[in-house]
């Protein structure tokens, strides 16, 4: 099948092979190896979209990243918003549409697989043109690791698009043979279609590869569509190329204005004539190639419109053969045309004045401003950049150690001079790394004609201009953002005088081509306008990434069950099986409740409770975190970072103990049972676990280095079931035969080793229920054995598996506290009543100072009491504020305190709450109000212990 | 739970700014007040100064350009749901404020009352958030606590299935809130405080404070000296470094905060949704940008540049919460400095040194602030005493221990 | 995404590492002998230099140790790590002078 | 109540089935049950003098790993190594290093149920494990005897290169984590699995 601006015998797509696509709704036809604005030029499509603002047609300007224009979104197979044609590959069953600045996103859910890839080099090369490979190929014969990474789905950069050869053939059999001996190298990597996108620090570099949008529908679900690369480099080439920038004039946003650099690559990349007639614009050298090479497919070229006043004479002379007229020292004006350029006006300029227009009519006009070297990368890893003002350009300047450019990305414009740099650029890399070798032979091209330097030029004056030259409203200097010449004039006219303050008046420069053909060229007219040097103004920060890059690209595989890692407890499969629901607590699922069938959650509750309360029942403890404390300090570091007096507990007890932060508030809390002589093991919350052992460390190892301890922690390595009720010493005694477990041998607050169901295990008499309730520790291998046998032996006893909510009602009827829930990080010991936790013997522990400040002192502290609501049905919620009158007053409202806990409680046959109370010691027996979708609730404060205040249940 | 019509949607294209911004004037020798910081806070306090208390021989010196630091690095969050008394009059005070500045500005801030969700993914989530509800209802603040298909009506892509790794368990919501256009602000207030006369000093650095009996008597610059009645600190990051000029150290540690846009977007958020359980808070802003933010990096920096894994970490999040961002590009990130307290409140008041006033210590807090601390420190300044709003927010708190604790319910939230 | 340097495992990206803040902060003496105003400058304030910055580090996912760096706070840059075991501290009060070149014996 | 020899569970033993259906390219199996202790001793010291004698082994330095005869000693820390050994020696061995140590300063803590082990092997192993590992695992770098505690994805771990198999990694994981791990590395062979050789796609 053929399409009407398929140039015979040019370009690198495969034309044995024809790919259907739909753009606007239009079917079409392309070739593998086709962008979607390739595709879409060969078969005449030039209008791609309207701009965002003015809703003006627009084209195609360049043919890579670069491009500001052509801003397409993707329907099929899967929406995407936001890609320009230009670096979309064509495949079958494209179907896509034109954009005005503003993408869709899909409702259905991506189901496609992004990853990462760690990698690690002594030489990463970004750039596969002329420099990238001899780059790589100089180092690669060095021997050293080396990855070269590539945007393109193909090597050679630039010469893809050029009629340059190389060594006496056309340039890409040279990319072909460097290729081939990179293959046999196992060290070098070469990743196509693989976009570095951030430098961060110490050698990172980021790349994105596009494993499989290519493909289309066709791509394989099990492969990841996109991977980021994660490259660790000793050291960075970037042979990342230049960019070139147009010319601001009237009208210079029509359909079929085009980069002349960039129809030359349509041209011989893609094999695409982007017009048939051709007007050719340009302040330098560079834009005489695309003419004469577009002039041999059969572009006629009404004219070559040079800015400057000399033109070299090799280029006079090739124009002349083509019989192409060269209108020196003139400009472009401005354009007609509506849906395409139809005509473009050329007057002279000269000392700054225009002459007379002349209108030559063209389907294209071809534009050159002259290159900038693209910097983003190594700017962004800090490499300097200073204003060449002989290009018009900022180059590249400092580089930081490790960091350089090769070929045009440091100005090397040539194809010999970016050879040649970029042999340089491995040698010097080389030598930084301490290898020798790699030298290659510098490839030897064409000579070099003589040529002119490049005229630097903006804007060119509208012949709209009043005599103040100040109208530049159809200037455009922002494709995408549709922002103008007049835009930037008002900017610096309204007493902006930053490039960055300009910027965020015209958003130039902030749309999805990062202002790469857009913000030279603005800081070009903020200088003029304030008669300044460019170099004055600095070039605005180049910020990551370099290209956009899809979220969920940058996620990878942390998605659903990986986005956090899931802790479970060895007993986890248990619980599953017998349908507990689960409480997230930090990483860790644990079992919340387990419903049975018909069950509500506070059925469940309540009847987990009683069942605690009045038979047996059992809990799974093991994310308790645990750490083992050894050496003969152990009870100096314990006596220290605890509240408590550790160092007199004896071997075989067990103390409830609290640590407080040296701003005196609680940070945690946990048992600690004496081991032996110099071991103790200690347990923290379950959300702490990681936190306290780094706490302790800290302090051991930068405040006491010299106490001879050794923390480790135990966490899973033993599993946790505490065994509480009545019953649970019936329970114990069936599944521990071997252990005494009446009071007087086995007592609360103390600890044996025994055997339970066969198991070597550590059963600990404590109580976080005021129940008689033993805690039974064995390693984690035999959690599931011992939790079946005690299930088994309590069956009689009809004992109960039960959550963390039963457990916080449970302890809440005792006024247990949970660390994090009834403490916030502004509650010491003596506010939640533990004051007998807090010993008076010590002279001094971690948070002892801050007991006497100012503000420790107040009497009217919050502190931790029970509320009883009037109407015992009544539920208060947690968080609920409390106040001290029966009807609310206008805001704002003096408040109490709050509501820490509450819950429905089974053995007090009523609701009840935990809450922080200002003075709430001393407001015992008083009436307070919690406010309550739109009313109060009446509660009394009452002593926080609502269960068994004497205790008499613990020994059973 | 109340309707709620997002107002301007998201698409829209932004209103031109006006022809005439600010007058670019040399230092004078001497001022009545100079400003330290041509930040948001800065430009505020110079605008106040000038409008409620007259006083316009005014500098505000900038080292960079206007509102170049936070003021242009923020994800522009304004809400006033914070948990203690204190915090929640002072940002109450702000938002009232927002609600005219507009008007007051004449200039189109793009202010955008479309509400925010704060999610909740836990158990201690939901008693934290309704603890906070509770009380701004107390304080007269607008909140509620929204179940999650409550969440879903106002926010209809958040993901609320159950079967994700942390499930929104429900969420609460200040309709009041929203964004606003942060360039825009700033601007406004710069525009209003030089038609007032103010000076506005850009590339004006301050290396040095001039303090005479302990009494500050002006600032030396990197454009000269410059004669003060009173100085007036508002810089944030900097805030550290410049206090060591007149030999105070600060309970201050400055941190990098990362942020991100996408490309613009077709409508698809109508709110603001922030999640400190999986560090993630994110809006659609007025063109259709996604703008997001994440966790501070943890230790101190002033590079203006952050890590990686956080914004890795952040799209993660992001998508977690919201699978239809997954092909959303990724176009800008940068990183703010934000100074940081021992209690993740401010510090806005008098110093040790006579006539020197201190505005520091907002964390993430600093945009929504900009109109409220605005009003109270140039009040501070006017009259030698703070503004009954930011009296708790002492240096001496850190003495006493009476401290205005917000990490519980700010953490990394903005 | 940095490396750090670990004085015991050699270079390993940042998210191995927590940040422990300023270093030679010594804990005080006898903190019954400060006023509360000098205990507060023992809790809560450190130093916030913009530029060098003597720091503690632990390798938490690694080998779980403590260490002090000297890092420019501008660039993120590590100028030095060492093993803080190297410097025991001496009960000089208060928090000392923050930046100190490596190898140095400072009030830890 | 009869007691039995009682069951033991290691934290993957339902995880066979899956491991079996990986790519050739990688194998993994679970090492259940090995002992585990936690030494920690100053170097140099006449305990770790002792311990060495008592072990008929040179405690290894810094990322190393020394596996001299039936106890492996990994490397974890300035002062710490995790001494491994095969199911059931942790009494014995307990006994005999505190006997060893006698007063010194020394402590040996059975841990043997924190980790569980998992054994890598096959020629996609670096390649799997470059997904989640940003260490630098060419064998040149990474030589086989090294002992590297660091983060697998977001797991932490203790990766162990093996002396006597040349692609052969040991994975020493956190019982709790053990389970996300192997999700993860399920996850990271996707790939691999289909029709490709166990070489992963070529992307052509």
């Amino acid at each position: 099948m053929n399409t009407p601006f398929r140039a015979p015998g040019h370009g690198r797509v495969d034309r044995d092979t024809t790919l259907s696509f739909t753009f606007d709704g239009t079917a079409y036809t392309g070739h593998p190896g086709d962008t979607l604005a390739s595709a879409l030029l060969a078969n005449g499509v030039h209008h791609v979209a309207d701009s965002i603002r003015y809703g003006r047609p627009r084209g195609v300007l360049a043919a890579g990243a670069e491009e500001p224009n052509a801003l397409v979104q993707i329907e099929a197979p899967f929406p995407e918003p936001m890609l320009t044609a230009t670096t979309v590959e064509l495949y079958d069953g494209l179907v896509a549409r034109g954009l005005s600045g503003r993408g869709r996103l899909s409702g259905e859910p991506d189901t496609a697989r992004y990853d990462t890839m760690h990698a690690h080099c002594d030489l990463l090369v970004v750039g596969a043109g002329p420099a990238g490979l001899a780059t790589t190929l100089a180092a690669a014969r060095a021997g050293v690791r080396v990855i070269l990474v590539d945007e393109l789905p193909q090597p050679g950069g630039s010469l893809l698009g050029s009629q340059e050869r190389i060594d006496g053939a056309p340039a890409t059999r040279w990319v072909g043979t460097v290729l081939a001996e990179l293959d046999d190298c196992a060290d070098v990597r070469v990743l196509q279609r693989t976009t570095a996108f951030g430098h961060y620090d110490d050698g990172l570099v980021l790349a994105l590869e596009k494993r499989t949008d290519h493909l289309g529908a066709a791509a394989p679900a099990h492969v990841s569509r996109q991977r980021i690369w994660r490259i660790r480099a000793q050291q960075v080439v970037y042979a990342t190329g230049a960019h070139e920038r147009p010319v601001a004039f009237d009208n210079n946003d029509r359909p079929g204005i085009m980069l002349a650099g960039s129809a030359r690559t349509y041209l011989n990349r893609f094999g695409v004539l982007p017009g048939r007639q051709a007007v050719v614009f340009t302040t330098n050298d560079s834009a005489y190639p695309a003419a004469l090479e577009l002039a041999g497919a059969g572009t006629r070229i009404a004219a070559v419109i040079d800015a400057r006043e000399e033109v070299p004479e090799h280029w006079r002379t090739a124009c002349a053969e083509r019989g192409i007229g060269i209108r020196a020292g003139h400009v472009v004006t401005g354009t007609s045309g509506i849906e395409r350029v139809t005509r473009a006006h050329v007057a002279p300029f000269r000392q700054g004045r225009l002459g007379g227009r002349q209108g030559i009519g063209c389907d294209l006009l071809l534009v050159s401003g002259g290159w900038n070297p693209a910097v983003a990368l190594f700017s962004q890893a800090r490499g300097t950049l200073r204003y060449d003002g002989g290009i018009g350009a900022f180059v590249p300047a400092h580089a930081p150690d490790g960091v350089r450019t090769a070929g045009s990305a440091g100005g090397a414009f040539t194809l010999s001079g970016a050879l040649a740099d970029g042999v340089d650029a491995a040698r010097q890399a080389l030598s930084a790394l301490g290898r020798t070798g790699g030298t290659i032979a510098v490839p030897t091209t064409a000579p070099l004609p003589d040529g002119a330097p490049t005229r630097v030029l903006w804007r060119v004056p509208s012949p709209q201009d009043g005599h103040d030259g100040q109208d530049g409203s159809k200037q455009f200097v922002d494709l995408q953002r549709d922002a103008t010449v007049s835009d930037v004039l008002r900017a610096t006219g309204a007493g902006l005088r930053s490039v960055e303050h300009v910027k965020r008046y015209t958003t130039i420069g902030t749309a999805h081509d990062q202002g790469r053909t857009s913000g030279v060229m603005a800081s070009g007219i903020v200088a003029e306008s304030l008669g300044v040097d460019v170099a004055d103004l600095g070039p605005t920060r180049f910020r990551p990434p370099a290209v956009p890059v899809a979220f969920a690209a940058l996620a990878g595989r942390n998605r659903g069950e990986l986005f956090d890692p899931v802790r479970v407890t060895a007993l986890h499969p248990w619980h599953v099986e017998h349908g507990a629901l689960f409480e997230d607590v930090g990483q860790w699922k644990r079992p919340w409740y387990y419903p049975r069938a018909g069950e509500t959650t506070d059925e469940a509750v309540l009847r987990e409770c009683r069942a605690a309360r009045t038979g047996v029942a059992m809990m799974d403890g093991s994310t308790l975190g645990k750490i083992n404390v050894r050496g003969p300090d152990a009870g100096i570091l314990l006596d220290r970072l605890y509240t408590n007096l550790m160092s007199t507990l004896k071997v075989g007890r067990i103390r409830y103990g609290v640590m407080c932060g040296v701003d005196g508030m609680v940070i945690d809390d946990g048992t600690v049972i004496r081991v032996a002589e110099e071991e103790f093991l200690l347990t923290t919350t379950t959300g702490n676990a990681a936190g306290i052992l780094e706490w302790m460390e800290e302090w051991l190892q930068t405040e006491w280095p010299g106490l001879r301890v050794h923390l480790t922690s135990v966490t899973e390595h033993w599993v946790t079931i505490p065994l509480v009720g009545p019953r649970s010493r019936d329970v114990l005694a069936l599944a521990a035969p071997g252990l005494d477990v009446g009071n007087d041998a086995f007592p609360f607050m103390s600890w044996q080793d025994t055997t339970v169901a066969g198991v070597p295990a550590r059963v600990c008499r404590i109580s976080f229920s005021g129940e008689l309730a033993y805690e039974i520790n064995v390693p984690a291998w035999y959690g599931i054995t011992v939790w079946k046998a005690l299930h088994t032996a309590g069956s009689a006893f009809g004992i109960t598996p039960y959550g963390t909510e039963t457990m916080h009602v449970l302890r809440a009827e005792k006024a247990y506290p949970i660390v994090g829930q009834d403490t916030d990080g502004t509650v010491t010991p003596q506010d939640l009543g533990m004051s007998w936790a807090v010993s008076k013997k010590k002279p001094d522990f971690v948070g002892k100072r801050s007991f006497t400040r100012a503000e420790n002192r107040r009497e009217d502290r919050k502190q931790l009491v029970a509320l009883l609501p009037a109407d015992e049905q009544v539920l208060l919620p947690e968080g609920a504020q409390i106040i001290a009158t029966s009807s609310i007053p206008e805001p704002p409202v003096p408040m109490l305190g709050h509501v820490t806990s509450s819950y429905r409680s089974d053995a007090l046959r009523r609701t009840f709450a935990l809450a922080l109370v200002r003075s709430g010691t001393r407001r015992i027996g008083e009436t307070l109000y919690v406010p309550l979708d739109g009313r109060t609730v009446p509660v009394t404060v009452t002593d926080p212990v609502l269960f068994d205040k004497e205790g008499t249940r613990r020994d059973g | 739970m109340t309707a709620h019509v997002p107002d301007p949607h998201p698409g829209d294209v932004l209103p031109d700014h006006p022809d005439f911004l600010w007058r670019n004037p040399d230092p004078k020798p001497s001022y009545d007040v100079v400003i330290v910081g041509g930040g948001g806070h800065g430009l505020a306090t110079a605008y106040y100064l000038a409008k409620n208390h007259g006083i316009t021989n005014v500098a505000v010196l900038e080292k960079g350009w206007l509102a170049g630091g936070n003021m242009a690095r923020n994800t522009t969050i304004i809400r006033s749901n914070y948990l203690w008394d204190e915090s929640s009059g002072i940002y109450e005070h702000s938002l009232k404020l927002w609600e005219t500045l507009e008007e007051d500005l004449e200039y189109p801030i793009l202010f955008s009352q479309r509400g925010v969700l704060n999610l909740a993914h836990s158990l201690q989530d939901i008693r934290d958030s309704k603890r906070r509800v509770h009380a701004n209802q107390l304080n007269g603040i607008d909140a509620e606590w929204l179940e999650p298909d409550e969440v879903a009506k106002v926010c209809p892509i958040v993901n609320i299935s159950p079967d994700v790794r942390y499930p929104v368990l429900g969420a609460t919501y200040q309709p009041r809130a929203g964004i606003a256009k942060h360039d825009y602000v700033a601007w406004g207030f710069a525009r209003k405080a030089d038609a007032y006369g103010i000076d506005l000093i850009q590339d004006c650095e301050v290396t040095g404070l001039d303090i005479v009996d302990g009494r500050v008597r002006g600032v030396r610059t990197t454009r000269g000296p410059i004669a003060a009645g009173k100085v007036a600190l508002a810089a944030a990051g900097h805030s550290s470094v410049l206090a060591a000029l007149a030999g105070l150290r600060l309970p201050l540690q400055s941190h990098p905060l990362q942020a991100l846009v996408s490309e613009l977007l077709e409508p698809v958020h109508p709110t603001v949704v922030m999640s400190n359980a999986v560090h993630v808070y994110v809006s659609q802003a007025h063109k259709g940008e996604l703008v997001m933010g994440a966790g501070i990096d943890s230790y101190n920096g002033y590079g203006q540049r952050g890590a990686f894994h956080i914004l890795e970490r952040q799209m993660a999040a992001a998508l977690e919460l919201f699978p239809v961002f997954a092909r959303a590009h990724m176009l800008r990130t940068w990183a703010g400095i934000v100074d940081v307290t021992p209690d993740a409140s401010p510090i806005v008041g008098l110093t040790p040194v006579e006539d020197l006033y201190l505005n520091c210590g907002w964390g993430t807090g600093g945009f929504k602030a900009t109109p409220g601390v605005g009003w109270c420190f140039a009040h501070t300044v006017a009259t030698g005493g703070p503004h009954p709003y930011n009296a708790p927010f002492t240096l001496a708190r850190f003495t006493t221990g009476a401290l205005v604790d917000e990490h519980g319910a700010a953490a990394v939230a903005h | 995404m940095q490396l750090i340097a670990c004085p015991w495992c050699g270079e390993r990206e940042e998210i191995e590492f927590h940040y422990g803040g300023q270093a030679h902060i010594a804990y005080p003496d006898d903190p019954y002998a400060l006023d509360d105003e000098q205990w507060a400058q023992y809790v809560f304030f450190r130093d916030n230099p913009k530029g060098p910055f003597a720091e503690r580090w632990v390798h938490s996912a690694g080998c779980r140790r403590w260490f002090n760096a000297l890092r420019d706070t501008v660039t993120h840059e590590f100028l030095s790590v060492h093993d803080n075991r190297a410097e025991r501290p001496s009960r000089t009060g208060t928090a000392p002078a923050a930046q100190h070149a490596e190898g140095q014996e400072a009030g830890r | 109540m009869t007691v039995e020899t009682p069951a033991r569970f290691s934290p993957l033993s339902g995880w066979q089935d899956r491991f079996a259906q990986l790519p050739t390219g990688l194998r993994v199996r679970e090492l259940p049950f090995l002992t585990q202790l936690t030494l920690r001793v100053e170097p140099g010291s006449a305990a770790a003098k002792a311990v060495e004698d008592c072990l008929g082994i040179i405690l290894p330095g810094p990322l190393r790993a020394g596996s001299p005869g039936d106890v492996e000693v990994l490397w974890t820390g300035p002062d710490e190594w995790l001494l491994v050994a095969p199911d059931g020696r942790q009494d014995d061995l307990l006994a005999r290093l505190r006997s060893a140590i006698g007063d010194d300063f020394a402590t040996v803590t059975d841990v043997s149920a924190q980790r569980t082990t998992l054994a890598l092997s096959g020629p996609l192993v670096r390649t799997v494990l470059a997904q989640g590992c940003a260490l630098d695992l060419d064998p040149r770098v990474t030589p086989a005897g090294s002992c590297l505690t660091t983060l697998l994805a977001q797991a932490p771990v203790t990766l162990v290169v093996r002396e006597e198999e040349p692609s052969g990694v040991r994975l020493l994981v956190r019982s709790s984590f053990a389970s996300y791990l192997a999700t993860w590395l399920l996850d990271a062979c996707t790939e691999y699995r289909s029709d490709t050789g166990g070489r992963g796609w070529d992307g052509r």
